[in-house]
């Protein structure tokens, strides 16, 4: 097997997975939204509801495509795609697991290990606004272009803050690359005593993980989608899969940020007693990148959790909590970082 | 535990976050809440550097130096400047000084400031002061000691015009700023020149650079530099005349900068470049002309003065005039030693007088108090030792150090002797007519006033009694070698002076020549006491408020020889003239008529050339574009 | 609501306006005073402000057409929340162009009540800042409160559309 | 990145040329103030362009230190630009560029 | 060789091509997307450069920031191809001229310089770490005004956008 | 504005502790409850499979009454039409004709009878206007459909079929019931 | 070209650029059908005009043509979040009119009802300021036992929603056992959801944030706009018409009124949460002190007869049909009662001219007097708070038609 193969391969997986995974996010976030609420849920599709996603699907495809009249129609076509693209593009860099064995050769889980890795992620999801803007714009709908005016504000805005958040994670790491980050916390208990980083970094974590909810829309933070203000905010004229790229990119950034996470925060595809089991290398990584998906299930879950929980802010108020809350909040914590590592170099 | 580098950086740390956090809360902190950020700022400071000094003294003599970088702060082409602390014997010394008298001085200030309005402003300055005398004294280069020497000119600029306003106090102020600015021009000047005669402006490199180079016209020109600036901070001759209207500033600033510490900045200085001094024997000679001459010229003055705090400042003047003429005659660590004695016993009149002004409402006057042992009991008490220890009765402080002075001055000539001597007993005299007129004889003070006088409150005499302790055993730690055993001091201060000490002749003075000396000296001193006694409280004489009844010379001196005048009408008259000759002539005919015609041509010129401003922004990148292919075009054909 | 507290009301208003009172009457304990209709305002700005009626809480208004005296009387029941005391007046306004000064000036509340009076029967509150059909499409021609466009009969049968009828 | 090598340091040359011209022909073409800003932005990268290849080729990190330098420029410019073509549109309702001719004065 | 060749051909074709369009179109809105793939094809240049940090950031400030905000005002403005006035042709003709002129300059001013060969480098002077340090000893103090000029721009930013009534309304 | 009674309380208290000023408390107790949740019992009702309980007198679809002989008991006196708010019931009356008695009750009787289901409040004023025990609501539900006009009612959906009887028993008061037991009474059933 | 020809006109400042929004009719947050035209600038609402009469049905004609039993199917219709208080307030003011004397039994009855209608007044409109904060969770619980307390109308009149509960003079039917049993396990069971609904909002600083000073009121303004219920109980006044004016012995039991003290929606929602508390505490007093008696006054001119007497009796059977056909005499008069509702003071007036029907009703509807506050509400405020303030106001469409 070559390298090119393989990491054809890889991308496909990665491709497949993301999709999967936000299809079944779907899915989820009805089951969870229902159980919650001391309901069922979707349970008419299969058994407990597994086809739900498909039938959505399907129902999506059938569905008549609507373009309003007044609307830019070739951008009003572009819009959810550039936010579907812009979603599936950050995988690439992501650690999804160790390296394997096959024949002899070692192949890593990742598609593609850039040193800038983070700044990768970054630049992907900085380009991901246009996504919404352009729909919403191209929507010709106050609703819409409220939404869209929202989104792009508050993702350019939480975008300072995130960065802010993984720079003290960058500075104490000392690496741009998602690989490095992760292997930094190899071991864990038991190996080398390298904690997950969210130990050293929990005010980082905080704010990472609340930027992320802003990021991709979500509660508390869905304000450009928030269907009792703004109807359904950019993707008000949204029909068929076109409103369905919209939601599934949004699955899709919610799946991404879980993982970029897990990655940064968790120790990723590590885990405790990982070189003590005596386990080949393969079973290592194999277990690994089940262990990563259980920590991205599980922030997935806690973007559901947080969803169903709590009430969302006010334009003005999320502005406030973004460049008076969080912005200092960040800052402060790169200087105590700052000032940590500082003095542990000297001492 | 802390490392000892952590420690160092954090003394400074604290009186500058005290500063930060009155300063910024001004407005909102309490009192009693910025007294006690204020003091307790610097007392953890004072406690830090005690530890350090214990530090120090733990290791052995030639280790003793620690240096520690915090980081770069300059760095442009050759040169650079790191902010980086010093602690050696001599800065550790002076921290003790710095903290420990300015912790009591801060605890003085809470009951003496206690009903003022600017009162966290107050101690946000002091603070602040603090903390750039500590960066003075610690710096380990040049630059940053210059940064804490301008520091510590703004604190005093600010706290003499604390009330400001009063006109007056304003004006005086501004004096001491000038004054200073002229020292530091010399300062700054001597710094430049240091880095480029050694190419760096670190103490380390300078100084050994120094010892092994020898001596030079340059270096002569760098010390008399440097001491220009000390004459400026130290207020010597001629840039003396600040330090006494510095008075008009609240008592405790008088107390901590315009005697403790700040003034003494100079002594530091020229202390820590002794090497450079000791290698340019004209520079000693210029200090220890100025040193002398400002000593008995101060003396003299003050014995006419009738401001107790006027009377103090003068003294202080004249006693640092005492200092440089040790330093002159190469005895750095009794200069050292006098400042250090100096700072607690002048600390403690001042305080104390701060007391008895507090007491009377106000009144500062000497010729209006008297009788006042009744009435402010421990302020007396404090007082008579601290007059004790200026005089130099044995044993306390101040005659130990001034001995050693005048042994040291003895050594060197007899000349010297002298007018160091006659200066001391000026001395003792006007300390003594000072102690008699306030504290003896009847109260001449209103009767309203007197009837309010009251003793102060326990925030300040407190720290007047712990200044008193200090009077009182400060001595012993330059225990003479006469008495036995060794000088602690100087053995201390051995590593700092230890090169200097190899390139200056060896006198040594035999013990009984020194004995009969200190013998002389004290008989003298109870004479002159016994002198003033019989004036001030048998004969009960009392300065006169009318200028007319007195003699000629006490006119002179009571006007302070007129110096002021003096300086107004050979400096500041001419300036002010030439100023205006300037504004008349150059100003008004030559640069402004140039200016004018241009901006006339200008405006007849664009009347026409502003047809081409369509106001159209489309035409002017038009233009614009064209413009640069015309220059690339010239630039390629021609 | 005592009768002591009534009548002291009634003497003050009778003091003031004597000459405006049509009628007074208790239905149901209610206060009910019937104006001439020309002074109305100025009776309510006066019972709102006078220190011992302070009638200040607007409860409701509403018209009500009377079809033999072809009159529209336009009901004001005001409310003093502190003694808990309510007053009910009255005008009556000719049908054919019922014309009263509009209450917005004292009670806000006032607004869409007379836009509604006035969409349902036509009274035309002169100086209200709004004056339109509130509740019906604009371009209606008739009120539809007065008794001249009655209901249909509940028990007609001849209308048997298959949707709606019966 | 074996692969990557080799491309002639004119050709970004030619390439910045042809780029920045085509800002300047913007700036000269178009009324819209916006796009006009637009344009400014093109030229900008064009000449950043020039000086990334130049790093690349001097191996000196300084030619990209500058483009860093350049967009935080830009920024501002942008942040600053765009606040006062909203002003401009405030005040008259258009981006016209030609609107603004009494700037004269 | 070749591969690097043609891309760089692709990059440098789509650039151009782009860059014209953003001239050319009559909807701003498309004038920012066109410019928008004009900046994705300088940041392929970079890459191809071998400053792939540079190309995140200009990825980031350029694409991600910059662009939207124009995209931002021209949606708050609702500006279509409509509200522009088109400059007489004459204008136009001038402009394309005078550009013309310009690009001939360039061109002749370039033509004399010989065929350098840009090759990535031993020394890699696009890492992050090479930038910075750089950046911070070299640079410094540019680095800290430019940090001044962007708080001021932000400052002025925000009291050019301020709307004046309400500051009336405050006073 | 004085307190008008003495028994008023100011129930709201904006003041937020440094605690809730940091959301983070808030929220959690949030997420706590949310997940207690999780593992309660679900209230769902799966439709059609389960249906929920109705209560005895629940008021649905209307059911035209047959006496124990099946004979219709309506007689067409119209009071249900009278005493409908929604006036959605239409009927006509005729004479029974000899032969007839099995089928109607009474001489009178309604030979058309129609709810109009899109008009019926569900009110069950009907039921109680009806003296005849002939019209009752039931339990059932009407169904939806997608024409207006299949929502009109007629006899053939009222009438209770002879052999599928819907018990009402229920929704009648005991005294009503006992009284139907008494023997002379009995031509009632 | 000259210069001075291309000089543009300068639009003056104050015409500045304003985007119109329609909020509604068919709107998320308009619960119910109605429109409001917003004047933004940008998020901020410059001015508001509120249309309304979407659903208007001409309730107060309809009655001129029903007979009194017939117009309690309408009244249900007008709040129909809380449809029974509408139908005993109808019986009340007929009952008023009659002049007839209420056994103690049917009163208290009565007050159970009532309050577990304003329970369910205000659960909704609590639940529905949650969802329109983005709290869609705390709505769901407290559905649920909305659920609970139409499953006890259902027992108690075989409806849900609009319940057409009660006749005049009583009630039809006295509850079963089934339907005592359910009010206890309501009153058991909805004290923890409603705590624990508390805990989910009520000192969580976002919805803190998102309700303080949004939508405020003055008491002044709010007594000028007619305000009544628990909107002007937020603004601190306590007017309350069970306290000031009792009817149906609400002076026999004891609670309190809940006020807040700028009126806004914060103030609303705990005014509305607190009133639910008091409702408990009533309900589970009127059941405890629950006097014996018959269901119904005696009013054999409007209350039917027992089904037994009209299969039996001739005179029975006569008056069942003279009350169905609506043709008993009543007095001549002029009557106005209130009662507290959902939203406030529901008044009904009603003048007879001894006709069997109404000469002329009309409905106080507190929606619609104070909704017309609305517009002066949100101006200034964001869109966000236009539409708390909206939820929080309670405006029911029916109610506000009519």
């Amino acid at each position: 097997m070559t390298l090119l193969l393989f990491k054809v391969i890889l991308i496909l997986a990665v491709f497949a997975i993301s999709l999967f995974m936000a299809a079944y996010s779907t899915y989820a976030e009805r089951k969870v939204a229902a159980f919650m609420q001391d309901r069922l849920g979707p349970d008419r599709a299969g058994p407990f509801g597994i086809l739900q996603p498909l039938a959505d699907g399907l129902k999506l495809f059938m569905k008549e495509e609507i373009t309003p009249e007044v609307s830019n129609k070739f951008l009003f076509v572009l819009g959810p795609s550039l936010f579907m693209i812009t979603a599936l593009m950050t995988g690439v860099v992501i650690p999804w697991g160790d390296l394997i064995n096959i024949d002899g050769i070692n192949y890593s889980l990742q598609i593609t290990d850039v040193n800038i890795g983070i700044l990768y992620v970054f630049g992907v999801v900085s380009i991901g606004v246009y996504g919404i803007m352009i729909g919403g714009w191209a929507s010709n709908n106050k609703f819409s272009l409220l939404g869209a005016i929202r989104a792009s504000a508050q993702m350019i805005s939480y975008e300072v803050a995130m960065g802010l958040s993984i720079i003290a994670l960058v500075m104490m790491t000392g690496t741009l690359s998602l690989k490095e980050i992760c292997e930094y916390q190899a071991g864990g208990v038991g190996g080398n005593w390298n904690f997950w980083n969210v130990v050293y970094q929990p005010l980082s974590f905080l704010i990472f993980i609340i930027c992320a909810f802003a990021e991709c829309n979500r509660a508390p933070f869905d304000l450009p989608e928030c269907e009792t203000e703004l109807v359904g905010g950019y993707h008000t004229e949204f029909s068929s899969m076109k409103l369905g790229l919209y939601l599934f990119a949004e699955y899709i950034n919610m799946f991404i940020s879980s993982a970029i996470m897990a990655t940064l925060f968790f120790g990723g595809y590590n885990f405790p007693f990982m070189h003590d089991l005596g386990l080949s290398q393969n079973a290592i990584t194999i277990i690994g990148t089940g262990v990563l998906f259980g920590k991205i299930i599980f922030f997935i879950f806690f973007f559901m959790w947080i969803r169903w929980t709590i009430p969302r802010f006010r334009y003005d108020q999320l502005m406030n909590l973004g460049w008076k809350g969080l912005l200092p909040l960040a800052i402060g914590n790169l200087l105590i970082t700052g000032l940590f590592i500082l003095l542990n170099n000297r001492g | 535990m802390v490392s000892t580098s952590t420690l160092i950086s954090l003394v400074p740390l604290f009186p500058l976050l005290g500063f930060l956090l009155i300063a910024l809360n001004a407005n909102r902190l309490s009192k009693g809440v910025t007294a006690v950020v204020a003091s307790g700022s610097v007392l953890i400071s004072f406690v830090i550097s005690m530890i350090l000094f214990f530090n120090l003294l733990s290791l052995a003599p030639e280790q003793r130096s620690l240096q520690v970088e915090l980081f770069n702060w300059i760095a442009t082409g050759k040169f650079s400047a790191s902010i980086s602390f010093l602690i050696d014997p001599l800065s550790s010394l002076m921290l003790l000084i710095i903290t420990g008298v300015g912790f009591l001085i801060h605890v003085y200030s809470i009951g003496y400031m206690h009903d003022d309005e600017g009162h966290n402003r107050f101690f946000s300055y002091l603070n602040l002061f603090v903390f750039f005398m500590l960066l003075l004294v610690m710096g380990s280069n040049y630059l940053l000691m210059f940064v804490g020497w301008e520091g510590v000119g703004l604190c005093s600029y600010l706290l003499i015009g604390f009330w400001f306003k009063n006109n007056d106090y304003t004006a005086a102020a501004n004096k001491a700023f000038i004054m200073n600015r002229i020292g530091d021009l010399g300062l700054i000047v001597a710094v430049i020149l240091i880095f480029v005669q050694f190419g760096s402006i670190e103490y380390s490199n300078v100084l050994s650079a120094a010892a092994a180079g020898g001596g030079s016209e340059i270096l002569t020109l760098i010390t008399i530099l440097l001491f220009v600036g000390a004459m400026g901070k130290s207020a010597q001759i001629p840039l003396y005349t600040w330090l006494p209207d510095a008075m008009a500033g609240p008592t405790p600033v008088s107390a901590l900068i315009h005697a403790a510490t700040m003034v003494t900045a100079g002594i530091y200085m020229v202390v820590r470049n002794n090497i450079l001094y000791t290698l340019s024997p004209t520079s000693m000679g210029l200090i220890l002309l100025v040193g002398i001459i400002t000593a008995l010229f101060a003396a003299s003055i003050a014995l006419a003065q009738t401001d107790i705090k006027k009377v103090l400042a003068y003294s202080t003047v004249s006693q640092l005039g005492l200092m440089f003429v040790a330093l002159g005659l190469g005895a750095y660590t009794t200069g050292i030693f006098h400042m250090a004695t100096h700072a607690s016993f002048k600390a403690l009149l001042f305080l104390a007088a701060g007391s008895v002004i507090h007491g009377l409402q106000g009144e500062q006057d000497i010729r209006q108090m008297g009788g006042l042992r009744k009435y402010l009991p421990i302020t007396f008490a404090v007082f008579v030792i601290g007059v004790l220890a200026i005089s130099g009765i044995p044993p306390f402080a101040g005659f130990f150090s001034k001995d050693e002075i005048l042994a040291k001055a003895y050594e060197h000539g007899m000349v010297i002797w002298a007018f160091a001597l006659l200066t001391s007993l000026l001395t003792v005299f006007y300390m003594f007519r000072l102690l008699f007129l306030t504290f003896f004889g009847q109260p001449r003070a209103k009767a309203d006033v007197l009837s309010h006088a009251h003793e102060s409150p326990p925030s300040m005499t407190i720290p007047l009694m712990a200044l008193a302790l200090l009077s009182i055993i400060g001595g012993f730690m330059g225990f003479p070698e006469v008495f036995g055993g060794t000088n602690p001091l100087a053995g201390f201060l051995e590593p700092l002076v230890a090169t200097s000490n190899t390139h200056l002749a060896e006198h040594s003075l035999s013990h009984n020549t020194e004995l009969t000396l200190m013998a002389v000296v004290v008989a003298l001193t109870i004479v002159v006491i016994i002198a003033a006694y019989i004036r001030y409280v048998s004969r009960k004489h009392v300065p006169a408020a009318n200028e007319r009844n007195v003699s000629a010379l006490q006119r002179t001196i009571l006007h302070k020889y007129y110096i002021d005048e003096l300086y107004e009408a050979i400096i500041a008259k001419p300036l002010f003239a030439m100023g205006e000759f300037l504004q008349q002539f150059m100003e008004r005919l030559g640069i402004d008529g140039l200016v004018n015609a241009s901006g006339n041509g200008v405006v007849g010129a664009s009347r026409y050339a502003r047809l081409l401003q369509s106001g159209n922004i489309g035409v002017y990148i038009f233009i614009m574009v064209i413009g640069i292919v015309l220059i690339l075009s010239a630039n390629l054909f021609l | 609501m005592e009768s002591s507290k009534t009548d002291a009301i009634i003497s003050i208003i009778r003091q003031e306006f004597e000459s405006e009172i049509v009628h007074i009457e208790q239905p149901y304990q209610l206060l009910t005073i019937t104006f001439k209709p020309e002074r109305i305002i100025e009776i309510i700005q006066f019972i709102y402000s006078h220190s011992e009626l302070q009638f200040q809480f607007l409860t409701t208004l509403c018209g009500i057409h009377y079809p033999d005296q072809n009159q529209i009387a336009v009901m004001y029941q005001l409310h003093n929340l502190r003694t808990n005391q309510r007053i009910r007046l009255k005008i009556f306004l000719s049908a054919d162009q019922p014309q009263v000064p509009t209450l917005t000036g004292i009670f806000s509340a006032a607004n869409w009540m007379e836009r509604e009076t006035y969409d349902f029967f036509g009274v035309t509150f002169i100086g209200h800042p709004n004056l339109k059909r509130i509740l019906n499409v604009e371009d209606m021609i008739f009120f539809p409160l007065r008794k001249e466009f009655p209901l249909e009969d509940q028990t007609r049968e001849d209308k048997n559309d298959a949707l709606f009828g019966r | 990145m074996k692969t990557l090598q080799g491309i002639p340091l004119d050709y970004y040359l030619w390439l910045s040329a042809a780029l920045f011209t085509i800002g300047v022909l913007g700036v000269l073409f178009r009324r819209n103030a916006i796009v006009i800003f637009m344009c400014i932005e093109l030229m900008l990268n064009a000449v950043n362009l020039l000086l990334v290849a130049f790093s690349n080729y001097y191996s000196d990190a300084s030619g990209q230190v500058f483009v860093f330098f350049i967009m935080a420029v830009a920024a501002a410019e942008v942040a600053v630009g765009l606040a006062i073509l909203m002003l401009m549109y405030r005040n008259t309702k258009t981006t016209d560029i030609n609107i603004l001719n009494r700037l004269k004065w | 060789m070749t591969f690097t060749n043609n891309l760089f051909y692709f990059l440098s074709f789509v650039a151009v091509l782009s860059a014209l369009m953003v001239v050319l179109s009559k909807n701003p809105v498309h004038s920012v997307l066109y410019l928008i793939i004009t900046f994705f094809a300088i940041a392929g240049h970079y890459v191809l450069l071998n400053a792939q940090f540079l190309a995140a950031v200009h990825v980031i400030v350029y694409a991600g920031a910059i662009m939207v905000l124009f995209l931002y005002v021209i949606m708050l403005l609702n500006l279509n191809q409509e509200s522009e006035a088109h400059k007489s042709t004459l204008m136009k003709l001038a402009a394309t001229i005078s550009a013309g002129l310009l690009l001939v300059v360039l061109i002749g001013s370039i033509r004399g310089s010989e065929q350098l060969m840009v090759q990535p480098q031993q020394v890699e002077v696009g890492s992050v770490k090479d930038m910075g340090r750089v950046l911070f000893k070299e640079f410094l103090l540019p680095f800290e005004i430019s940090s001044v000029l962007l708080l001021v721009a932000m400052i002025g930013a925000v009291m050019l956008g301020k709307n004046e009534e309400e500051g009336k309304n405050a006073s | 504005m004085e307190r008008l009674t003495n028994r008023s309380k100011i129930v709201s208290d904006k003041k937020m502790t440094f605690l809730e000023k940091i959301y983070l408390p808030a929220i959690l107790s949030g997420i706590r409850i949310t997940i207690k949740h999780m593992f309660k019992k679900h209230a769902t009702v799966r439709y059609p499979e389960k249906t929920r309980e109705f209560s005895e007198i629940y008021r649905g679809m209307h059911v035209l009454k047959r006496d124990d002989k099946g004979a219709e008991r309506c007689t067409a006196c119209g009071l249900c039409a009278v005493s409908c708010p929604a006036e959605a019931i239409t009927m006509e009356a005729a004479e029974r004709k000899k032969g007839e008695e099995n089928l109607y009750r009474e001489e009178k009787y309604a030979a058309k009878y129609e709810i109009n289901m899109l008009r019926c409040i569900f009110c069950g004023l009907c039921e109680e206007a009806c003296p005849k025990e002939a019209i009752f609501l039931t339990d059932r539900i009407v169904t939806t459909d997608y024409g207006r006009d299949s929502f009109i009612y007629g006899k053939d959906k009222l009438v209770e079929p002879v052999d599928a009887r819907i018990d009402v028993t229920k929704r009648q008061t005991p005294e009503v019931l006992e009284f139907k037991q008494h023997k002379k009474l009995s031509h009632n059933r | 070209m000259r210069a001075e020809d291309s000089i543009s006109p300068i639009v003056p400042p104050e015409e500045k650029q304003y985007s119109y929004l329609n909020l509604g009719p068919t709107h998320p947050a308009t619960h119910g059908i109605f429109q409001n035209v917003l004047k933004m600038d940008g998020e901020v609402i410059v001015e508001a005009e509120s249309t309304i009469g979407y659903i208007h049905r001409a309730f107060e004609k309809l009655a001129e043509r029903r007979p009194f039993y017939q117009i309690t199917p309408i009244t249900d219709r007008m709040n129909y979040c809380s449809a029974p208080i509408n139908n005993i307030g109808w019986h009340m003011t007929v009952e008023k009119l009659l002049g007839v004397e209420i056994p103690k039994r049917v009163q208290y009855m009565r007050v159970i009802i009532m309050e577990l209608a304003r329970i369910t007044d205000h659960l909704i409109c609590n639940a529905v300021i949650g969802v329109d904060t983005g709290a869609l969770t705390g709505f769901v619980y407290m559905f649920q036992q909305r659920e609970h307390v139409y499953e006890i109308y259902e027992e108690i009149c075989g409806a849900r929603l609009t319940t057409n509960l009660g006749r005049i003079g009583g009630f039809e039917r006295d509850f079963s056992p089934k339907a005592w049993a359910k009010i206890e396990k309501f009153l058991k069971e909805f004290p923890e959801v409603l705590k624990e609904f508390e805990k989910l909002l009520v000192r969580n600083r976002i919805f803190m944030d998102r309700t303080i000073g949004v939508g405020g009121i003055t008491a002044e303004r709010a007594l000028n706009y007619g305000f009544t219920g628990p909107n002007l109980r937020a603004a601190g006044v306590d007017y309350d018409v069970r306290v000031m004016n009792p009817y149906s012995s609400y002076e026999d039991f004891n609670f309190t009124v809940p006020v807040g003290t700028q009126g806004d929606t914060y103030d609303r929602f705990m005014v509305r949460q607190a009133e639910m508390w008091q409702s408990l505490s009533i309900i589970r007093q009127a059941i405890d002190k629950m006097p014996a008696g018959p269901n119904h006054a005696d009013v054999p001119d409007f209350y039917l007869p027992p089904k037994e007497e009209v299969y039996n009796n001739m005179e029975s059977l006569i008056y069942h049909f003279k009350i169905v056909m609506g043709e008993t005499d009543v007095p001549k008069g002029e009557v106005y009662h209130s009662v507290e509702g959902g939203n406030g003071e529901l008044g009904f007036y009603l003048i007879s001219d001894g006709g069997r029907t109404p000469f002329r009703l009309h409905f106080r509807r507190p929606c619609f007097i104070y909704y017309q506050a609305y517009t002066e509400m949100v101006k200034g405020s964001m869109l966000s708070d236009a539409i708390l303030t909206m939820s929080s106001m309670n405006v029911i469409a029916g109610e506000l038609d009519a």
